[in-house]
């Protein structure tokens, strides 16, 4: 295209000519295309902002301190009277925090008889630990006895000290770690023992009220069977409900009705549609609490009419020429949706796509009342199983009370992000594929 | 169904979930009890929505059942319903921590955040706008202050325990309000001229807002300013500062029990049910040195807690 | 299968005319009216088209030929405003039964719209649509050569055969209308209804799809509207004259063009119309 | 049978079907008489005829099955007694079904020991949890129902593929050259489409249904007048209330809120995203325009809780100290503010506008552009004038999305703006919206069937009616004023 | 203000063309070349257009006039793809420089296009459309006026003064067209370009416009694409043939169709071509 800049009056014309408020009009015209520029910018310019707000305060989510500690499987801790080959229940009920504590006591030099240093320890690695121990020991009970060095995970509260975050000015007493556990801390980060590491937890854990043990786990997989359930039903009967009032149903009072119906279902209050799912698909037809099957759903009957609005509008504006010139060739009426219009109406349809998606993946009112909004600490194995979404577990996380998880939250924002571009990029590029002006 | 299904209050859900994850820890072979949180009401709700593997298994709740809900939850079939206090949840007041000390009595939270005071014998709007206006001890700031909305229970205790507690019904009788019931009424009404917020959130709502307003005072729980030492400052209430010990003596006045009802038809029924709630009361989670108490759960008294367990162990429905 | 091949359209041309045959009414109009909305577009039009004849509808601008056009393969339908009256058969069948198939009627009943009208897809693509739909190539090989000779038929091969995969939106205006003759075409229509199909040609052009029309005529039935008197004379066996929505009168070309009946005919074939 | 395989084999019957019916339509074409429909659609009738018939008999047996199954285990039952270990008969029930459920885990073959506490063991082995009140006569039951079970499946299972095949038989023997294979097969999937459409319906009716009877218990208690006209928003608790001070239930003030807050968001959103709009379809070039749109869809993805505590921590604040700045002492925005509210709603909302109307614009044919740019017209004028016109459905679509979503926001609304139900005109003050109301008031410690929840679903249907007339208007601005280009 | 008034225009009528003025070169291509994407649709293009005549174009379809044309008010900057290199000026500047203003040069140099393309706005709006947004109507009866005198201008105004009100795109193909050309006559501006103005008119709307042509030659500058040989011959003072984007030859029209200096545009001509 040849772009002249349209600002730039005709200084070079000579002779006087019929006044056509030239000026005027361009300054409109100039106005007009900074308000266009203004509009853009203020859109951006949020977007930095709540971006910049979100990463800044999320990005060190991902990562988590650890202490690496050799660990002795020491027989005595584990199975003092050895009854773990008839009773497997010993090996689930030892002690296995203990381990690590004694890895740690010897790797700071304290002594074990010293109660109230001992004391001090209490709180320094994490009470995940059990589970992190239990399960080596029982992928392979050989262990006992041995010798191997863990990653333990720091507890959350000398995560946040050890990133900083921890406010030191304030009297001992009031912060969650004392002195001699930064002391400690300091000496293990000097010999190397202490660091972080990527936060592969935050991706696979499930819920959890220790913050460092608490991910996204069950959350991204609750969200992945919505969203694939919302992109599997909303958008096939989305695009046919449209096609049919758009393109076949007789305009009557009839359709009127459906279409202000359509458009005022996109009005209900999320949290409604969740009662509605509660009634029906719970209440009524029987289907399980908490699952993201339900979730799904709702989600659906949510999405559905900001679907079929994107849609009929795309549809709507596809030039009758194209109908006609199908028609008169001998396509059904059917072949001239299909194969014609839906096509050209693709970008309007795809961008309802992703607008009801981004709600959909970004909702939590509607599944509070379906029991989504839960505890759930472990993974679905279909979508029938209790899970929790990703907004869910933001939502949760922001309102408890330790600070730890607020970072965490922040983190599961950016994941959220960067699922909803994910999802969405899909969608981009087949927008960008199907749009045509003519 | 092979897993415990939990419902109910936001308040009890941190105590809930941390049990809940320990349950699922020590007994591998039962998977770990979904929690679910969206208040009280709606939980007890979905308890008394009937028998069967379809219904949860344990409301939680931060009140005690109501008798209409009981009937409810009967005719539903829900007939037996066994109760258990798992302990206190102390209220208190904050502001940021480096504002000066407080010291408030229930008078003090009358006279600031009262619709209507008596002045002069006469029944005015609250004409109150500083702190010191109301307490010359206290400090020279605006009045705001930020309390639970009305959908929570501890809106409740705070108007019972603090407003009403603090209101010179005396004077309201003399400024001619003769009926008790009106009296009442007058007592906890509470300002809406914007200087007392009502939070429908939870406390870290209250929080963020005590962050943008350094000298806005919030209600918080007392688990929730443990967690926050570092950024709270708490008020004494009748000089008394509220703590684990000083609500458990009862010497601090503003608590409020906590519970959950288990549905004594589920118990042999859903697998786990019975060992999570006797998990749930044993003294290494509700007692005073549990995961619980030191997330901030008052325990109660020991006597009070064998009690819940025997009640429990010997079937006693409600 | 009833592809038109080069061959039997070869041997077609060499036939003459057979009075006979051609008395076959292929599509009969019978007192039909059309409405848009209130107004009435179309009064009582009663209108033979002949078997393997070309009918030429001429008459001012605004009388009514195009809508008279759409009735006979019911794409009046598609305007929602629009509402027909009477009755219109083909081989005898009423079209506007509700036995009858629409779909099935469009693919005997061919259209050219007066606006071309390309499907913003490749210019292969535009052609290849009806036959596809039709099912009237089995293979690739059969619908290059479908779409071949229908380009060429309707002499646009040369211009396009090197860029059959670019939109066909972005042929000229005359390059488009002979688009859009190769693509009613392709699919071989029993009957081709031909608005102002050379509207945007040059005489060249027009001479070819004149004689295109000849061609298809031996083996098609064909109305055309057109503007040009040149043009009606040349192609059409019988000419039908339309005013104010009027059929005003109808008749063997040769006679219309010499010794209408009615003034107003004579009039307009004169030029002194208006 | 599992339903399942059933299904598939279905499918594979269809799909045989299909092909038969394709050769055989395809095969009966002589080119004597011009077939109607194209061979594949014969095969398309044949699959489908093959299929859905089959399939609705399958969903309907295995939904009656499971009712026989149930009263089957039902019947077998003992009597129930005083002394009945199970609290309740259909807890019987189902520890019955779980049982059977657990008994199809075990190795076949396996013997069957009589009592709970020996079984109990093996299923454990196997990894199924039971429940510990599971009765020795139960295992019998159990055993039972599951050759009933087994016995259903296998005879629906037979009856289906009979149907199945029966409709293949049906749809290949109607081959013909004349038979109109692609009418019928559209007019399924017109069923189809329409069944769609009918789902908004269906919904519309389930969200009224769910709300109606609570709405009206919720007027046996308050009277419509004081709810419809009332404006105080006082609604107490149930809890307090056994004084019996009952709450006030006005609308007024949640209405004024839920009006003010959406046009504020709608201030900001829309001459936003129109401008946006516009600019990306009609000025920007397409490399900007392909970064800038899908930037701009961010925005709506962001989850609306952390616009909340944007507002609280970050934008409320700052815009009170702002007005204090101004004034020089006061703040004449207080922290939590309509104006907060609308503001970052209406941010949320630009890419509804934004994205929806370009993708209209866009497809506004360019032959209406040139048709004014020909006449001289600038580029806006041509935008104003001919194009916005032309696209106004679409971006009255859009439009309409965007108030619905304004209305129906929670979360920023509680946290920027407060639950205080507030009536006033200033809109740098707190006020709150109906559906903050119906939210907190559902998912309170309020008693359930006080008032006090119940006029959460008196809200609900209050909206739904409100936004019903919204509707109905913006359909008539439409339809007046709708431009139609060919 | 500059409206074409009846009263100045049949003064206009009056006048005899004088020599000198006419010698006056309203428009000029030099060595004007259009590229789509890749492909050259106009080589070289040197062409020049003479004040208050009418220039015809003319060749067979797709050899470049719509393209040619569009240069001329660079309606080429609207389609994405198209390049134009070389100069253009009217009245000495060049219309591609980067001070000019396209709107302005618009207005200037009207258009009606090939294929009809009114607004979906009632008929009244139609034409009122370019008056409005130049302000050329200070009150709504000027208004009214400008409107009643494009459409009777055009031909058209007995058909359509009953339903001013009416969308523009109901009206039949041959109408449509004669609205474009009232909407476009109706901002009178300098030159104005039609391309194919009277493909979908009868003889007698065709004679009307032609008329019309010739009557606003006086003031104005007109370039016409043509199919019609007779209407180029009739209307234009001056012809230029294209071919395969090349200009083959300009000159006077009476000589173009006498004595063409070129074979292909005898050839053209005489139909012998193709
Ligand atoms: N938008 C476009 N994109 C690509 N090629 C184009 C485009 N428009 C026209 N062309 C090509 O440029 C050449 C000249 O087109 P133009 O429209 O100028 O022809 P024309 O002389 O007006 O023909 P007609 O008499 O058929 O209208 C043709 O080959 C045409 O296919
Ligand atoms: N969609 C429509 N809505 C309303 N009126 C219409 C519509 N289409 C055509 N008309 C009117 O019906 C009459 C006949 O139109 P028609 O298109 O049949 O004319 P035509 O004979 O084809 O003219 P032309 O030669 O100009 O194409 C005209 O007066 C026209 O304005
Ligand atoms: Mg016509
Ligand atoms: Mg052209």
């Amino acid at each position: 295209m040849t772009d002249i800049p349209l600002d730039t009056m005709a200084g070079a014309v000579a002779r006087p000519r019929r006044d056509i408020g030239l000026k005027a009009r361009y300054a409109a015209e100039r106005r007009f295309r900074i308000y266009g520029v203004i509009a853009i910018s203020v859109g951006l310019a949020f977007l930095a902002i709540m971006l910049i707000t979100i990463v800044s305060k999320g990005y060190t989510a991902f990562w988590q301190t650890t202490v690496t500690l050799p660990i002795s499987f020491d027989e005595k801790v584990i199975d003092p009277s050895n009854k773990r080959a008839t009773d497997p229940s010993v090996l689930i009920k030892a002690n296995y925090p203990k381990l690590a504590e004694n890895a740690l006591v010897a790797k700071l030099g304290i002594d074990p008889a010293n109660k109230p240093m001992m004391l001090k320890l209490k709180g320094f690695l994490s009470e995940g630990a059990r589970v992190q121990l239990r399960d080596i020991v029982s992928a392979d009970p050989s262990v006992i006895g041995t010798t191997r060095d863990v990653n333990i995970l720091a507890a959350a509260n000398l995560d946040s000290a050890f990133k900083g975050q921890i406010d030191l000015s304030v009297d001992e007493a009031r912060r969650k770690v004392s002195n001699q556990q930064i002391d400690w801390m300091n000496k293990l980060k000097a010999d190397g023992v202490m660091a972080e590491h990527f936060n592969t937890g935050l991706f696979t854990y499930g819920a959890s009220s220790r913050p460092e043990t608490s991910g996204m786990g069950v959350a991204i997989i609750g969200s992945f069977y919505m969203m694939v359930i919302v992109l599997v039903l909303a958008l096939p009967i989305g695009v046919a409900a449209s096609i049919y009032l758009e393109e076949f149903a007789k305009k009557n009072r009839f359709t009127d009705l459906i279409e202000v119906n359509i458009n005022n279902l996109a009005a209900v209050p999320s949290i409604v549609f969740g009662l509605l799912g509660l009634a029906v698909f719970i209440n009524f037809l029987g289907m399980p609490r908490s699952a993201a099957f339900v979730g799904g759903l709702v989600l659906t009957l949510m999405t559905l009419p900001t679907i079929i609005i994107a849609t009929r509008a795309a549809l709507a504006a596809v030039p009758p020429s194209i109908r006609s010139a199908a028609l008169g060739l001998g396509a059904s009426k059917m072949q001239m949706v299909f194969q014609h219009i839906l096509p050209l109406a693709a970008p309007g349809i795809l961008t309802g796509t992703i607008i009801g998606l981004a709600r959909a993946l970004g909702e939590t009112a509607p599944l509070l009342l379906i029991g989504m909004v839960a505890f759930v600490a472990d993974y679905p194995k279909t979508p029938f199983d209790p899970a929790t979404a990703l907004p869910v577990q933001i939502y949760m996380w922001a309102n408890e009370a330790e600070r730890a998880f607020v970072e965490r939250m922040s983190g599961a924002i950016i994941i959220l992000l960067v699922f909803l571009m994910a999802m969405n990029i899909t969608a981009i590029v087949l927008r960008r594929r199907f749009e045509r002006r003519w | 169904r092979d897993q415990i299904q939990v419902a109910g209050s936001s308040t009890v859900l941190p105590y809930a979930k941390i049990v809940a994850e320990q349950f699922g820890e020590t007994f591998t072979n039962f998977k770990t009890p979904v929690v679910e949180s969206g208040g009280s009401g709606a939980g007890i709700k979905e308890f008394c929505k009937g028998v069967g593997e379809d219904t949860i298994d344990i409301a939680n709740s931060s009140r005690p059942i109501k008798k209409d809900e009981l009937k409810s939850c009967a005719d539903a079939g829900v007939k037996e319903v066994q109760e258990v206090r798992i302990g206190y949840d102390g209220i208190v007041f904050a502001t940021d921590i480096k504002g000066p000390d407080w010291a408030l009595v229930p008078a003090d939270i009358y006279k600031a955040l009262a619709a209507k005071l008596v002045v002069d014998g006469k029944l005015v709007d609250n004409p109150n706008t500083k702190w010191n206006q109301v307490n010359p001890a206290l400090p020279d700031w605006d009045i705001a202050a930020y309390i639970p909305g009305e959908k929570h229970g501890t809106r409740e205790v705070f108007e019972t325990k603090l407003l009403d507690a603090g209101c010179d019904k005396a004077a309201l009788k003399a400024a001619g309000i003769a009926d008790d019931k009106e009296i009442g009424k007058t007592c906890i009404a509470i300002r809406k001229d914007g200087k007392a917020v009502d939070i429908d959130g939870d406390y870290t709502e209250t929080l963020a807002r005590i962050d943008s307003n350094k000298t806005g005072v919030g209600v918080f729980g007392l688990a929730f300013y443990e967690n926050n030492a570092d950024k709270l400052k708490v008020a004494t209430v009748e000089g008394i500062v509220p703590s684990t010990e000083t609500i458990a003596t009862g010497k601090y006045p503003v608590s409020r029990p906590l519970f959950f009802y288990v549905k004594k038809a589920h118990l042999g029924v859903v697998p786990g049910l019975k060992e999570y709630v006797e998990f749930f009361l044993d003294d290494q989670m509700i007692g005073p040195e549990s995961p619980l108490a030191q997330y901030g759960l008052v325990s109660a008294p020991d006597a009070e807690r064998q009690g819940q367990r025997d009640a429990f162990a010997a079937g006693k429905t409600m | 299968m009833n592809i038109m091949t080069e061959q039997s359209l070869e041997n077609a041309v060499g036939d003459k005319m057979n009075a006979k045959s051609n008395e076959v009414i292929k599509m009969r109009g019978d007192k039909v009216g059309v409405f848009y909305g209130e107004k009435q577009a179309l009064f009582d039009v009663n209108l033979d088209v002949r078997q393997n004849q070309v009918t030429a509808l001429i008459g001012p601008s605004g009388c009514g030929k195009s809508t008279f056009l759409r009735c006979l393969n019911r794409m009046n339908d598609t305007i929602d405003s629009a509402r027909v009256t009477g009755k219109i058969t083909l081989d005898e069948d009423d079209i506007y039964d509700k036995n009858i198939d629409v779909v099935e009627l469009r693919a005997r009943v061919g259209m050219v719209f007066q606006k071309p009208n390309p499907f913003p897809k490749s210019i292969y693509e535009n052609v290849a649509y009806g036959p596809r739909i039709h099912g009237l190539a089995k293979r690739k090989s059969d619908m290059d050569q479908i779409v071949e000779s229908s380009l060429k038929k309707a002499a646009i091969w040369n211009e396009v055969k090197d860029r059959l995969q670019e939109p066909g939106t972005g042929l000229s205006g005359g390059q488009q209308q002979r688009l859009c003759i190769a693509r009613a075409i392709a699919v071989s229509p029993e009957v081709i209804l031909m608005d102002e199909p050379c509207s945007a040609l040059d005489p060249i052009a027009t001479a070819r799809v004149e004689e295109l029309i000849d061609e298809l005529r031996q083996n098609y039935t064909i109305v055309i509207v057109t503007h040009s008197m040149q043009q009606a004379a040349r192609v059409s066996q019988r000419t039908a004259m339309f005013h104010l929505g009027y059929l005003v009168e109808e008749g063997a070309t040769d006679k219309m063009f010499t010794n209408p009946d009615d003034k107003r005919t004579q009039d307009y074939i004169t030029g002194r119309f208006g | 049978m599992s339903s399942l395989l059933v299904l598939a084999i279905i499918i594979a019957i269809g799909v045989v079907a299909f092909v038969i019916g394709r050769q055989r339509a395809a095969a009966q074409d002589t080119g004597k008489v011009k077939p109607h429909s194209r061979a594949h659609y014969h095969g398309w009738w044949a699959f489908l005829l093959a299929v859905l018939p089959a399939v609705l008999l399958l969903a309907v047996w295995d939904i009656g099955s499971s009712f026989y199954l149930d009263r089957h285990i039902h019947a077998a039952l003992p009597e129930r007694t005083a002394d009945s270990k199970v609290a309740s008969e259909a807890l019987d029930a189902s520890l019955v079904k779980s049982l059977a459920k657990g008994l199809r885990r075990l190795d076949a073959g396996t013997p069957l020991p009589a009592t709970f506490a020996e079984l109990q063991p093996l299923l454990i082995a196997k990894g199924v949890a039971l429940a510990s009140d599971t009765q020795d006569y139960m295992i019998p039951i159990a055993v039972d129902a599951n050759t009933v079970q087994d016995r259903l499946g296998l005879f629906g299972a037979v009856v289906t593929f009979a149907l199945s095949i029966a409709g293949a038989f049906y749809a290949l023997r109607q081959i013909a050259p004349r038979a109109r294979a692609r009418n019928n097969v559209e007019r399924l999937m017109l069923w189809g489409l329409l069944a769609a459409s009918t789902i908004a319906i269906l919904t519309t009716v389930g969200i009224v249904l769910s709300m109606l009877f609570q709405t009206i218990t919720f007027f046996e208690s308050v009277s419509p007048m004081s709810f419809f006209f009332g404006t105080v928003w006082d609604p107490r608790f149930a809890a307090a209330g056994s004084g019996g001070s009952q709450g006030q239930f006005g609308l007024i003030p949640l209405l004024a809120g839920t009006l003010y807050i959406a046009a504020v968001a709608l201030l900001v959103a829309v001459p936003v995203g129109l401008m946006s709009a516009v600019y990306m379809s009609e000025y920007a070039s397409r490399s900007v325009r392909s970064v800038v749109k899908p930037a701009l869809e961010l925005l709506a993805g962001i989850p609306t809780i952390v616009y909340g505590i944007f507002a609280v921590v970050t934008l409320g604040p700052f815009l009170r100290d702002l007005s204090a700045a101004l004034t020089g002492g006061s703040p004449f925005i207080q922290g939590q503010s309509i104006f907060t509210a609308g503001l970052v709603m209406g941010v949320m909302l630009i890419p509804v506008v934004s994205s929806l109307s370009d993708d209209i614009i866009t497809a506004v044919p360019r032959a209406m552009r040139d048709g004014s740019l020909g006449l001289g017209a600038t580029r806006s004028e041509t935008i104003k004038r001919v194009i916005l016109p032309a696209a106004l459905p679409g971006i009255v679509g859009a439009i309409l999305l965007t108030a619905s979503r304004a209305i129906g926001e929670t979360m920023i609304v509680v946290l920027a703006a407060g639950v205080a139900a507030n009536l006033t005109a200033n809109p740098f003050e707190a006020m709150t919206t109906i559906t903050v109301k119906i939210v907190n008031q559902l998912t309170g410690d309020l008693e359930f069937n006080s008032p006090q929840t119940l006029v959460a679903f008196a809200l609900g249907l209050t909206l739904f009616a409100l936004t019903l007339v919204m509707n109905i208007v913006a359909l008539y601005i439409v339809r007046k004023y709708r431009e139609q280009y060919e």
